[in-house]
């Protein structure tokens, strides 16, 4: 059978969708909303110790790369089709390049906080 | 089978960069698709987050400071709800995406739907303890 | 269209890309791989008139059936018209011919265990008719498309008209055509010809079938000098809708439909087709053959025991006892049409029906090979006549004929093509005749208050008045004549469409053109016939005559053009005739 | 019910216009009659140079696809009626090529169907045939919906990344070769997934979902696409992971 790297891009993709409608909304209801705006308020020790476990660490790696792939893949095809910016292979390589960038500054952060 | 190819002459329509704006199908797939800015966004929100609590109570206060800004505010509620389209879409659609067989029986559209929104509960209940109570 | 016409050579040309041309192109392709076969089609094979059959086709299959039953009732639903060589041909290679559909994919619909199922149909004394469902046409059609595509030595060139068979002292070279989207003329030489051009229900104003079926394979054949046979058999199906002529299958009356007059009474039992009971009887009432059931339609008019509607007189056909799910699984394309088209459901409504005309029995003369009578012509399906329909083709007949007599036409034009010899030079003159022909019809100026849309109007109610389910001497003569008038006009009438692509206009006179050569061949035909067989009921001679008339009438262009008539003897080998009955 | 409707209808005669124009016509408004039945007075009555397909008027052909009021229909099953008071606007099916009038240039779709080998493909192809392939009502079930297409191109005139890109295979070609791996006569689906794996394939559909909406005979070609991303990045892991001797 071939070889096409276009399936496990496909593959992540949905795995990416899947972890974006399922964790995302919560996430950001809690980050983006209710601590900001103090609807609960769970102390900063509480927060530091989650992230600094590296259960949380490994599991938001883990959440945040395929959310990426989908989220360029998406865009991807979005700017391609609806804008009809019709470079392909440029917008291809800026979409997937930002996410790889994205992932790996996800790492960074992830592995030395 | 083949048929012998000649080139028919035809009038070649255009395809308006604004085609999707006419249609309302049309138009909630764009803005569906345009989910994808957002939750690349919340990826960074997230890191930024993460980053902030690490850094310790006072970069984290300030991250929270921040975060009640207007603009920031406002970003993020169009984000969340480009987020709930996204997360309402994709449970629509897996049902028609895949097919899945319990003993031979192909299980209901309605049933995986309903599925889906009980993880979604499940799921976000779980983060709500872990990060509010535990 | 000015440039002249361009060339192609094939080996062999199929003229139809319906059930009949594909089976004959891939019996080619199988059988000589080494020869250069090419189909033409004035529209997308997918898209013939195959496509629009519903019922099934009939094979022997269950373990109950014998191939000595199929034969007899196919005989007998003949009226003994039917030529038993053929027949028994027929009968013997059906069954093959639909596993081989299987093979292709063709999604049968099965019993519990996997294996085929059949189903009950008129005139049949035994279950026996394969079915995908109610769409056992289009299914059949779209797995031989697509297995066609498989070959791709296999040329074809679709959306092309064709208007005419280039002949040379007696054999045929190929064919004149016009490529639609471009009005290119394209003259494509072959060392053999298969007509597989389908029916000629257009000659009439009400039939079920689809605006493709001018019998243009049947004039084309005509025009070159081949005989047609069998032409006043013409075949009015019970149970058509009232305006749209969309035909209700067969098949539910062989699921157990039946058909009520305005008091709600099972009128069949009153004219020797049976007494009713609760299941379908086979061979018996509703299952009876179509010619007696739409006969029967008739007497309940004239006793004025039908509802009337905008469309004229109607009874119904009841299939509300039958349940929801059986009608799903088994007649869902009939539950979707009524719904569409009638806006009433057959699970709770009764279906208004009425007869139309549906098929044609008659057609291009050919032997047991499909062969034609000019040498290297051939034809095939419903257009051929070979005869195995006789005075009345049972249901579930045709799509099996098309398959086993589209596969032996195939296979002897490819015999014949092997060692026929090159188109001669002379050819390229009728070629440049026609080009000029065609062109001329495009630059001729339509009377003002003439048209192709109106002519072809009248055409068909002179045929419908003339040669209706029941005709007599005096109503055929009169539409003969109105034929004379008609043609003048038709000589006369030009094209408003003056540009080269796509001109429907110039197709639809075209089509007039052969629908008025056919309907003349139907009335010529149907004057000689001086008694009542089958499909052909003339009240002035109501009863069958086997003295004079076990013949078959064939028709051929004399020399000023006009048709003549001749008789041609019924092949009679082991079943002698006998007296049609059923219900008993 | 007014007793005319008007019809807006766009035409384009490559020897007169140099681009497709609306032009309006009134016919009656009968309840019966179909966007079809519209046409086909205006060309017996007012104007017998309108083109356009039709057949069957039954819905099974597949030729008389248009756009009306913007939505890809069968002509022979859209009523006058729905669209009372009117206008009912009539355009060629969008993304085809115009060729005249109301006809479109659907030789793309004819080139593409083949590529998906839309027959069955068997290793054991047998010419003697003594019997039938045995298949459950449940296996027929498996693949009926998708051998429902009539090729009406409906979904290609729907889809805006065929319009967009029309090297895309499409979503009947796919719904077609998705017909043949489900069914269980047939051995074939390797070959097709060596067509549908390649960036033409499956992949450039987005999953817009219309091709599904506006499908006449409720095939579902959207779902059969996104069944068969499923199935290629499935056997493109199996392909990864798995040592050449496990795999089948
Ligand atoms: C509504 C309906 C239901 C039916 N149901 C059944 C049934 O259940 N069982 C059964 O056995 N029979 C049934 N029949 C009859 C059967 O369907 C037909 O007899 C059969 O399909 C004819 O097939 P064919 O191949 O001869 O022609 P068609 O399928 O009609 O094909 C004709 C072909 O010739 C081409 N052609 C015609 N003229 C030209 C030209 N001038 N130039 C180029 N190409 C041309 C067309 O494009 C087309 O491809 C039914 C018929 C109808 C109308
Ligand atoms: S999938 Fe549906 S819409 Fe598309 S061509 Fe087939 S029948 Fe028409
Ligand atoms: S509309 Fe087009 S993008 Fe996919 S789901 Fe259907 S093919
Ligand atoms: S005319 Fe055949 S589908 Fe409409």
């Amino acid at each position: 059978m071939k070889f096409r790297v276009l399936p496990f891009v496909w593959l992540t993709f949905s795995g990416g969708g899947v972890v974006a409608a399922v964790f995302l909304p919560v996430l950001v209801v809690l980050l983006a909303f209710a601590l900001p705006l103090g609807w609960v308020d769970p102390s900063h020790a509480h927060l530091e110790g989650l992230v600094q476990s590296w259960f949380t660490r490994i599991a938001l790696f883990a959440l945040i790369v395929p959310m990426l792939v989908h989220a360029a893949h998406r865009f991807r095809y979005t700017v391609y089709d609806g804008l009809q910016v019709k470079h392909k292979v440029l917008v291809a390589l800026a979409c997937y390049g930002g996410a790889m960038v994205l992932a790996m500054a996800a790492f960074l952060v992830l592995t030395t906080v | 089978m083949s048929a012998p190819v000649t080139r028919v002459p035809s009038y070649q329509r255009r395809i308006g960069v604004f085609w999707w704006v006419h249609k309302r199908s049309y138009f909630l797939f764009v803005m569906r698709e345009l989910s994808s800015i957002f939750v690349a966004w919340f990826v960074v929100y997230l890191l930024m987050f993460v980053a902030a609590v690490a850094g310790g109570q006072q970069r984290y206060d300030e991250f929270l400071d921040r975060a009640t800004s207007p603009l920031l505010l406002v970003v993020n509620a169009v984000g969340l709800a480009f987020l709930v389209l996204h997360t309402v879409t994709w449970f629509a659609l897996t049902p028609k995406a895949m097919v899945l067989r319990l003993g031979g029986r192909r299980v209901p559209g309605t049933a995986m739907l309903a599925a889906q929104y009980v993880a979604l509960a499940v799921v976000s209940a779980f983060i709500y303890w872990l990060v509010v109570k535990a | 269209m000015s440039e002249g016409a361009t060339t192609a050579a094939h080996d062999v040309l199929l003229v139809g890309g319906g059930a009949a041309g594909l089976r004959a192109a891939i019996a080619i392709a199988e059988t000589r791989p080494d020869l250069d076969v090419a189909v033409v089609s004035k529209v997308y094979p997918m898209r013939s008139h195959t496509v629009s059959a519903e019922g099934g086709a009939a094979g022997v299959m269950a373990d109950d059936d014998s191939i000595e039953e199929h034969i007899y009732d196919t005989i007998s639903g003949s009226d003994w018209l039917g030529d038993q060589d053929a027949i028994e041909a027929f009968v013997n290679e059906a069954p093959r011919e639909l596993l081989q559909l299987e093979h292709w994919g063709c999604p049968w619909s099965r019993q519990d265990d996997g294996r085929i199922a059949v189903r009950a149909f008129g005139g049949m004394k035994k279950m026996r008719t394969w079915f995908a469902a109610d769409k056992t046409g289009f299914h059949m059609l779209h797995a031989l498309f697509q297995t066609s595509l498989k070959y791709r030595a296999v040329k074809r060139y679709d959306e092309s008209f064709v208007t005419r068979l280039l002949v040379d002292e007696g054999r045929v070279y190929g064919v004149v055509s016009v490529e639609l989207a471009t009005g290119r003329i394209r003259a494509i030489t072959a060392k053999a010809v298969v007509l597989a051009t389908g029916g000629c229900g257009k000659v009439f104003p009400f039939t079920t079938n689809a605006n493709i079926n001018t019998g243009d394979g049947m004039a084309l054949a005509y025009r070159a000098g081949a005989p047609l046979k069998d032409m006043e058999f013409v075949q009015y199906h019970p149970t058509g809708l009232p305006f749209t002529g969309i035909l209700i299958t067969e098949a539910t009356r062989a699921e157990g439909g039946w058909l009520l007059n305005k008091d709600g009474y099972r009128y069949l039992q009153d004219y020797d087709l049976g007494t009713p009971t609760d299941k379908p009887t086979l061979r018996s009432m509703e299952l009876g053959p179509r010619d007696r059931l739409s006969q029967a339609f008739v007497h309940e008019v004239e006793k004025g025991r039908t509802t009337d509607s905008p469309w004229g007189p109607i009874v119904h056909l009841d299939l509300r006892h039958l349940g929801a799910k059986l009608i799903d699984t088994k007649l869902p394309m009939v539950r979707e049409l009524c719904l569409q088209y009638e806006r009433i459901d057959p699970v709770t409504d009764l279906i208004p029906v009425r007869p139309v005309v549906h098929y044609m029995m008659g057609g291009v003369h050919t032997d047991i090979d499909g062969r034609a009578g000019l040498d290297g012509l051939y034809a095939a399906g419903e257009t051929a006549c070979v005869s195995i329909n006789g005075a009345n083709r049972l249901g579930s007949n045709s799509l099996p004929e098309c398959l086993v007599f589209g596969a032996r036409a195939g296979r002897a034009a490819a015999e014949d093509a092997a060692a026929a010899p090159a188109p001669p030079a002379a050819i390229a003159a009728q070629v440049s005749d026609e080009t000029r022909r065609l062109e001329h019809l495009l630059a001729r100026d339509t009377p003002l208050d003439d048209g192709v849309a109106r002519i072809r109007e009248e055409l068909q109610t002179t045929m419908e008045d003339a040669a209706g389910i029941y005709r007599t001497g005096p109503s055929l003569e009169k539409g003969a004549d109105t034929f004379q008038a008609l043609r003048e006009r038709v000589g006369a009438v030009g094209v408003r469409d003056t540009s080269p692509s796509f001109n429907t206009e110039l197709v639809a006179a075209l089509e007039l053109e052969n629908l008025i050569d056919i309907g003349e061949c139907i009335l010529r035909s149907g004057l000689a016939r001086e008694e009542s067989r089958g499909a052909h009921q003339r009240t002035d001679f109501p009863k069958r005559d086997d003295e004079r008339f076990l013949v078959h009438h064939t028709v051929r262009r004399d020399h000023d053009g006009n048709p003549s008539v001749d008789r041609l003897p019924v092949t009679i080998t082991r079943w002698p005739p006998g007296e049609r009955t059923y219900g008993r | 019910m007014d007793d005319s409707i008007a019809m807006q209808v766009t035409r384009y005669r490559p020897d007169k216009n140099s681009q497709p124009v609306p032009v309006d016509y009134e016919v009656p408004l009968r309840t019966e009659w179909t966007v079809l039945d519209g046409l086909n007075h205006i060309k017996a009555e007012q104007d017998e140079t309108l083109s356009f397909r039709w057949s069957c008027r039954m819905g099974i052909c597949g030729s008389c696809g248009m756009n009306v009021n913007g939505e890809p229909r069968l002509t022979c099953a859209t009523f006058l009626s729905d669209y009372a008071p009117g206008p009912v606007r009539v355009e060629p099916l969008a993304n085809f090529p115009v060729v005249k009038d109301l006809i479109v240039d659907i030789t793309d779709f004819m080139e593409k169907l083949p590529r998906v080998k839309p027959w069955i493909i068997r290793d054991d192809d047998v010419t003697e045939i003594d019997g039938e392939y045995i298949q459950t009502p449940e296996e027929l079930e498996a693949y009926q919906q998708f051998s429902m297409c009539i090729n009406c191109m409906l979904c290609y005139a729907a889809c805006p990344v065929y319009g967009l890109d029309p090297d895309f295979v499409g979503p009947a070609a796919i719904a077609l070769a998705e017909r043949y791996d489900l069914d269980s006569r047939d051995r074939g689906s390797r070959e097709r997934l060596d067509v549908l794996i390649e960036k033409e394939g499956v992949w450039g559909c987005t999953f817009v979902g219309e091709c599904t909406s506006v499908c006449p005979k409720h095939v579902d070609p959207a779902g059969a696409i996104q069944r068969y991303k499923l199935k290629a990045a499935q056997e493109s892991v199996k392909a990864f992971l798995l040592p050449k001797a496990l795999r089948r």
